[in-house]
């Protein structure tokens, strides 16, 4: 098949590699720890610059892949090494390597034990997140996607906080246990489709609804996992509260996104009637995520596992607009996961500012921190803010989007008509307020009552320097979203068909639950 | 004609510069260079407005979209304006208020820490509350309506030291999130039903979408699709405008600095949801139902806020009940389809509101932050000017002729009476008819308690009670004056009773024609039929307010005091503002905790992490491997016999098998 | 016509040897019984024409394992009386087990598969057919091999069975040549002052 | 003439009684060593009875490996059993249980 390689150089194997030849370097040749952290810093900015041409010389009008490479790797398995991006999968490399260099500026000074280590094991990170992001074939994505859990494993296991081993084991476990059966559906559909590993070719073979049934299960487990989904999750909080700063910024800020990006890249286009025909248990589960996780959100103790929550709650809203079908569901739900990856990084980052300091993520060892620290009051606030979707923010658009897309769609099978969904989850609105803005009164405002926070030294000029981009981000992308929305109009329009158009036989249609499907929203004015 | 666009653009986009540039340089450009900076911009866009109305008044407005927001797919979201009447007057309401209130900070707020970060909240409430009024989209609305939301959260909790005032910050925030929720469910609809979010579009399409009668329902309970959306939209306008069920943040957002109280709590942002109903009256016309809920929810609020005004001992809290009760007012006056009437009366109350709130908080600065009344008296000698201010606006509350109150006020109860709609009328009809007593009688307490009755002001404070500098005492002034001539003016000029189209709203409130109580009101005031109680009604009843008033609190007596033991129950009732607070908190807080709590530690840590993943997988693996592990006994013969148990299988399966 | 007589009398007492081993409680008894079997099957191969397979069993079983055995038999004094405890206790079981094991071989024996017929007949060689160079022959053209692989897994036995047994006795004084021849004058003369 | 089958049959028993003797017996050692000669003694009934039966002296060639097998596996046997007598002063079957999980 011809690739679609705009550059002609092979750009997506550069910027996955770079890091780890970067990691390599600095193990090699760096001497002392400045010298590590400035390497890594160098390594993350260029695999940052290399990522640029990514979003320059996008071509937003097609739905194919582009930037492919194609080369064979195990000739007798038929798996090659494919790799390619589309409007869903290239905001997040950018996402990915944007993030990775303010880890590495965030991990400066609070990273002081094995810091060679530590930049190794994110720059490897690094290369398999993005590895994960730009893989087309389904061995070398499920690669990238285990190769992740092992830096992963690393940075929360080593440089964690006290009980951080059974926090990094349980993360483990969790994802790889998932995973196993994605592998099993992987193979399943290696043999059923003719010996190809290739998804695009998976995504056009024709599976019947009882194959595409059990391929969807493997993929859900695996996804529902990473997302994390409403009875799998327990792991997220314990990871997050366990994990150093950088490493939960990166946990937050990619890993999540994952999950929801294997929806949207395997469950959806692959299997489209079981999709169709999960709909009712997704949003169910959606909505569970959405309110009980916010309620739960509400009795936390501890910032950062508050935080964490919610990001799952986030990650509800995520999961309820994926599966509604619909063009304006599908992009908020990409553009929610944007700005979660910035809101939810810029948070995660807030309360490792305050733990450098005070060494405790107790909301109860806090209060009157702005009495001290007001420069960092207000970038908190943007941020708690942005958390709580106020309109201006990006994760206003990407809610409202998503609530949009879920009132108008008119997806089969689900009892009540989608309009009591998209209000249930709209109580999200209050709930986070209660949640995060109750947080942020007992933390910020208030009287110093521990004279241990009349110590807390403001936002030094460093930390601001990975604060000014996510608010910069985070409000021009709450008041011009239009390029970030432009990027992936052409693949979700692709994909709404994708997932619309049935592909089982017209007799075995109707045996599949009748999914009736109706392609995209419909405004009953005929607009 | 079309206004011009940088024009208008300017309007907003000064105080926001205003806002940013006191915001982030504050502390660098001392507090006299912030705050010329923020004033100049308001007051510059106060003018501006005003030569707006003016253009406005003889015919042009103004419909144009600027940028496109968010694009997805058939969602397409302008940032626009959209300028007539009813814009022009908030405009000029919020702009020339917010001047004032600019003003007065400077002497309100001199010596304060946070001087250059009140500025630059107020210059931003003043962009929000112009992107909300002057937005052409559901979007902008709702833009506006977050970002005022916000601000007011920010002032109430100006104090942060305060934990009573954050507390308020986080309550009135919540409050209006719950509001937020209905409106952004509206919106939705809104969108599902016209497919898209401009106020132009939708109204166009309101006949055809009229003519499906489209209906939502779940289960067998079913609402029509209008009603649904106007309700949905009406839930955000009670939020916003603290109406009876989530009314519990406004008289707790007195925590806030008095200058806030008067721009934010008593003139603009809680306007914003009368605004809200006017501008989408050609949606609510349609709707019967929602108008009755409208009205029955004015009528309630009227009528109960006033009753806890009664008895209140703050002096902002009293003033904060009464911005309640009026507010009912002007919904009820929506509810009856006289939103013109709503929103004369929104305008001229705006005037007298921010007067009384602005010389409450002279009077509270000359008595060094002591806000309660009981500790005041005689105040009259000290603090002439704001005496006579006061009492302007006391007058103008109650509805005294020559002043601005009676004027708009009356109308409203004019037109509840003659509008019907059977018992919802008539209950608000009576609603703001005793309302009116009340109001009359407990300004008039508060009057009489701070500057008459017997001098309780305590020793320390006396030598300290002067009137207040000339930087606040000239707003007083300035909106003594308005909220004297407000009303004459605004009735002939807003030329009010008039038919449908060509009263000064003109096209921009939509009224039908079997609606509008104007008209009949027109054709009572023709041939005088309408009798002496439709005309006088409601200023007798502000009369006899009054005169209770004065028998009970312009002398010192213990008359009030026998009263309260008359009616014990009552009157700790009243105190205890209806006790919503304690039944909000027994309904919502302890439950939402509870829910929480037992989700987090039991459905969650318990029963997930610990019953399914440690219980269920971890433990049966641990026992199974614990059994097999004694099979590994070390005895040879026990493997030996292993091995012949195994072989017998084969053998067996072998000769039975094939 | 006398054959199966014969045949009956190894077979019966070759079983009932078999038995008496595992029964018997003391090792020397269990060994003369073994002993006892070996022969009754060296008959047994007479019977079927493989008489040097019986010397050989005869030769080799008998005169070496056997000796062996009953040597180290000797050499640990085995106290007999503790041995007897647990045999009974699991005897049902087991013993059902081997029972059950033997029903099927049997069957799957006299199950016809192995009949004469479908065997075809056994031929009876003559006198002037010698069974020894028949074996020799085959021996050393087909499964040279594993011939050969026999004579290295013997010597690895022999060699083995040394290298584990082998201790040098501390208490025995012997001789170590090389020592002796090594040693130096200084080793051996001291100049004394008297 | 006598069939194969009780030539098969002999064999069987001797095999059972040998794996009786090698898990039931709870005494010493050697005896687990002489029901495994008992084994391989049956197995050489077997393939003698087979080659006799089928005219292919294959099967009595084999007998020789196996003999040879039987011996080495005393050899070492018994070497192992003094060793271990030398290391545990008993060879009782009891005591061999180092080997355990």
């Amino acid at each position: 098949m011809e690739l679609n390689n705009a550059l002609g150089m092979p750009i997506l194997t550069i910027s996955i590699f770079l890091p780890t030849l970067g990691a390599i370097a600095i193990w090699l040749l760096a001497r002392n720890d400045q010298q590590v952290r400035w390497g890594a810093l160098a390594v993350s900015v260029a695999t940052f610059v290399v990522t640029l041409p990514l979003l320059f010389s996008f071509d937003t009008t097609t739905a194919h892949m582009q930037f492919e490479e194609l080369h064979p790797w195990i000739r007798s398995f038929h798996v090659n090494y494919h790799l390619g991006v589309d409007g869903i999968s290239m905001p997040f490399i950018l996402l990915t390597s944007m993030l990775t260099v303010i880890c590495i500026v965030s991990a400066w000074e609070c990273i002081t034990t094995r810091v060679r280590e530590y930049m190794i094991a994110f720059l490897v990170l690094e290369t398999t997140l993005i590895g994960v992001f730009a893989a087309l074939d389904a061995v070398l994505f499920y690669f990238f996607w285990e190769a992740m859990l092992i830096p992963m494993y690393l940075i929360i296991g080593i440089w964690g906080g006290k009980n951080r081993v059974y926090a990094t084991i349980k993360f483990f476990l969790y994802t790889f246990a998932g995973s196993v059966l994605m592998l099993l559906a992987l193979l399943a559909m290696y043999f059923k489709a003719g010996h190809t590993f290739s998804i695009l070719d998976l995504m056009a073979y024709p599976f019947d609804f009882t194959w595409q049934f059990w391929i969807w299960i493997g993929f859900f487990v695996a996804f529902a996992v990473k997302v994390p989904m409403w009875p799998v999750h327990t792991w997220l909080p314990d990871a997050h509260t366990e994990a150093p700063t950088a490493g939960s910024v990166i946990l937050a800020g990619i890993l999540l996104k994952m999950g929801a990006y294997g929806f949207l890249r395997f469950s959806l286009p692959i299997c489209p009637d079981a999709s169709q025909y999960f709909v009712p248990m997704m949003v169910g589960l959606s909505l569970i995520a959405v309110i009980y996780i916010s309620l739960v959100a509400m009795m936390q103790k501890d910032m950062k596992r508050l935080i964490a929550y919610s990001s799952i709650a986030h990650m509800g809203f995520v999961t309820l607009g994926t599966f509604m079908f619909t063009q304006q569901a599908m992009e908020g739900a990409v553009v929610n996961m944007i700005s979660h990856g910035f809101v939810a990084a810029a948070l995660f980052l807030c309360v490792g500012v305050m733990y450098d300091r005070l060494h405790t993520r107790e909301i109860a060892a806090y209060g009157g921190v702005v009495n001290v620290m007001p420069k960092f009051a207000l970038v908190m606030m943007i941020f708690a803010m942005a958390n709580v979707a106020l309109p201006g923010t990006s994760s206003f658009i990407g809610e409202i989007m998503v609530l949009l897309g879920t009132f108008n769609a008119d997806p089969a099978g689900l009892a009540t008509s989608a309009k009591w969904v998209a209000i249930a989850a709209a109580s999200s609105v209050i709930l986070s307020a209660c949640y995060m803005l109750w947080m942020y009164k007992r933390v910020i405002f208030g009287d110093i009552v521990h004279d241990s926070v009349k110590s807390m030294p403001d936002i030094s000029c460093r930390e601001l320097g990975f604060f000014l981009p996510l608010i910069a981000l985070v409000i021009w992308m709450g008041l011009y979203p239009t390029p970030v929305l432009d990027l992936m109009h052409a693949t979700v329009a692709h994909l709404v068909d994708q997932v619309s158009t049935s592909k089982l036989p017209a007799a075995e249609l109707l045996s599949a639950g009748g999914s009736a499907i109706m392609p995209g929203g419909h405004h009953p004015a005929g607009m | 004609m079309t206004l011009s666009s940088t024009e208008l653009l300017t309007i907003p986009l000064l105080p926001l510069l205003a806002s940013i540039v006191v915001g982030l340089f504050g502390k660098r450009l001392q507090n006299s260079l912030s705050h010329w900076i923020c004033c100049s911009g308001v007051v510059v866009s106060a003018l501006l407005s005003v030569h707006v109305f003016l253009q406005v008044a003889d015919g042009a407005s103004f419909y144009g979209n600027f940028w496109t927001w968010i694009v997805s797919g058939d969602l397409v979201v302008p940032i626009g304006m959209m300028i007539d009447q009813l814009t022009a007057v908030m405009m000029i309401t919020v702009t020339i208020v917010a001047a004032c209130v600019h003003v007065y900070t400077i002497g309100y707020m001199h010596g304060d820490p946070g001087y250059t970060r009140f500025f630059s909240y107020i210059s931003g409430f003043t962009f929000s509350m112009l992107v909300l009024v002057m937005g052409n989209s559901f979007f902008t609305l709702f833009f506006g309506w977050e970002a005022v939301g916000l601000v007011s959260y920010l002032l109430i909790g100006f104090w942060f030291k305060r934990e009573s005032a954050t507390f308020a910050a986080l309550k009135a925030f919540i409050v209006n999130r719950v509001g937020d929720f209905g409106f952004a469910i509206g919106i939705l609809a809104v969108w599902y039903y016209f497919g898209t979010v401009e106020y132009h579009e939708v109204f166009a399409q309101m006949p055809a979408f009229l003519a499906r009668h489209y209906s939502l329902g779940f289960m067998d309970w079913h609402v029509s699709a209008i009603t649904f959306i106007c309700l949905a939209l009406f839930v955000g306008a009670m939020g916003k405008s603290a109406q009876v069920p989530l009314h519990v943040w406004l008289p707790d957002s007195m925590e806030g600095p008095t200058p806030i109280s008067a721009l934010i709590h008593a003139a603009t942002m809680v306007t914003a949801g009368i605004f809200m109903v006017a501008r989408l009256s050609p949606m609510f016309e349609y709707s019967e139902t929602a108008l009755a809920v409208v009205t029955v929810v004015g009528a309630l609020t009227a009528f109960i806020c006033a009753t806890i005004g009664l008895v209140q001992n703050d002096i902002k809290r009293v003033i904060a009940y009464s911005t309640c009760s009026q507010l009912g007012y002007m919904f009820v006056a929506c509810g009856v389809s006289a939103y013109g009437v709503g929103i004369f009366h929104l305008m001229t109350h705006a005037w007298f509101k921010g007067l009384l709130f602005l010389a409450a908080g002279s009077v509270i600065h000359a008595v060094m932050a002591d806000q309660d009344i009981r500790r005041m008296g005689q105040l009259r000698s000290y603090m002439p000017i704001t005496y006579i201010t006061m009492l302007v606006g006391a007058l103008a509350l109650s509805g005294v002729p020559p002043f601005a109150g009676f004027w708009s006020k009356d109308l409203i109860i004019e037109a509840a009476s003659v509008r019907h709609m059977g018992w919802v009328s008539e209950f608000a009809y009576w609603a703001l008819l005793f309302g009116v007593i009340f109001t009359a009688f407990y300004t008039f307490r508060m009057f009489f308690l701070t500057f008459h009755n017997s001098d309780r002001v305590p020793a320390k404070t006396k030598p300290h009670l002067h009137e207040s500098p000339k930087v606040i005492t000239v707003p007083l002034v300035i909106l003594a004056v308005g909220a004297a001539l407000t009303g004459w003016w605004g009735a002939d000029i807003l030329n009010l009773p008039g038919e449908g189209g060509e009263g000064f709203f003109g096209h921009s409130i939509f009224v039908l024609q079997a609606h509008n109580p104007m008209l009949t009101l027109e054709e009572i005031e023709l041939n005088h039929s309408g009798g002496i109680w439709l005309e006088m009604g409601a200023l007798i009843m502000a009369a006899i307010g009054i005169g209770l008033a004065w028998l009970m609190y312009y002398k010192p007596s213990d008359l009030p005091a026998k009263v309260a033991e008359s009616f014990p129950g009552m009157h700790r009732f009243l105190l205890d503002k209806w006790r919503f607070d304690e039944l909000y908190w027994r309904i919502f807080v302890l439950p939402a905790r509870a829910i929480g709590s037992f989700l987090w530690q039991k459905a969650d840590l318990a029963f997930i992490d610990r019953g399914i993943i440690h219980g269920g997988v971890i433990d049966t693996i641990a026992t199974a491997a614990g059994r097999l592990r004694q099979m590994q006994s070390g005895f040879v013969y026990h493997y030996a016999y292993a091995m012949v148990l195994g072989l017998f299988g084969l053998v067996t399966w072998l000769m039975v098998g094939n | 016509m006398l054959e199966p007589l014969f045949f009956n009398l190894f077979g019966g007492l070759a079983i009932l040897a078999a038995t008496l081993v595992v029964v018997s409680r003391n090792p020397m008894h269990s060994v003369m019984w073994l002993i006892f079997c070996f022969f009754n099957s060296a008959g047994l191969f007479f019977l079927l024409g493989a008489e040097f397979i019986g010397i050989i069993t005869i030769l080799v079983y008998v005169g070496a394992v056997m000796v062996l055995f009953v040597f180290v038999i000797i050499l640990l004094d085995v106290n007999i009386a503790r041995m007897r405890a647990g045999f009974v206790k699991s005897l049902p079981i087991g013993g059902l087990m081997a029972l059950m094991l033997f029903i099927e071989m049997a069957a799957a024996g006299v199950s016809g598969v192995f009949s004469s017929a479908t065997m075809g007949q056994a031929v009876q060689f003559g006198q002037e057919v010698n069974n020894t160079a028949e074996i020799g022959k085959e021996l050393y053209t087909r499964y040279l091999l594993g011939f050969e692989l026999a004579a290295v897994i013997l010597l690895a036995a022999l060699v083995g069975a040394v290298v584990l047994t082998l201790r040098s006795r501390k208490d025995a004084n012997y001789q170590d040549i090389a020592a002796q021849v090594a040693v130096k004058k200084r080793d051996r003369l001291r100049k004394v002052r008297m | 003439m006598v069939p194969l089958s009780s030539y098969l049959i002999v064999g069987a028993a001797l095999f059972s009684i040998g794996v009786v003797g090698l898990y039931l017996n709870r005494k010493n050692v050697i005896t687990i060593l002489m029901c495994i000669e008992l084994i391989l003694l049956a197995v050489n009934i077997n393939f003698v009875a087979f080659s006799h039966f089928l005219n292919d002296l294959g099967g009595q060639v084999f007998v020789f490996f196996v003999l040879t097998i039987a011996a080495s596996e005393v050899a070492v046997g018994l070497a192992i059993l003094t060793a271990f007598y030398r290391l545990r002063r008993s060879i009782d079957v009891q005591d061999i249980n180092s080997l355990q999980g």
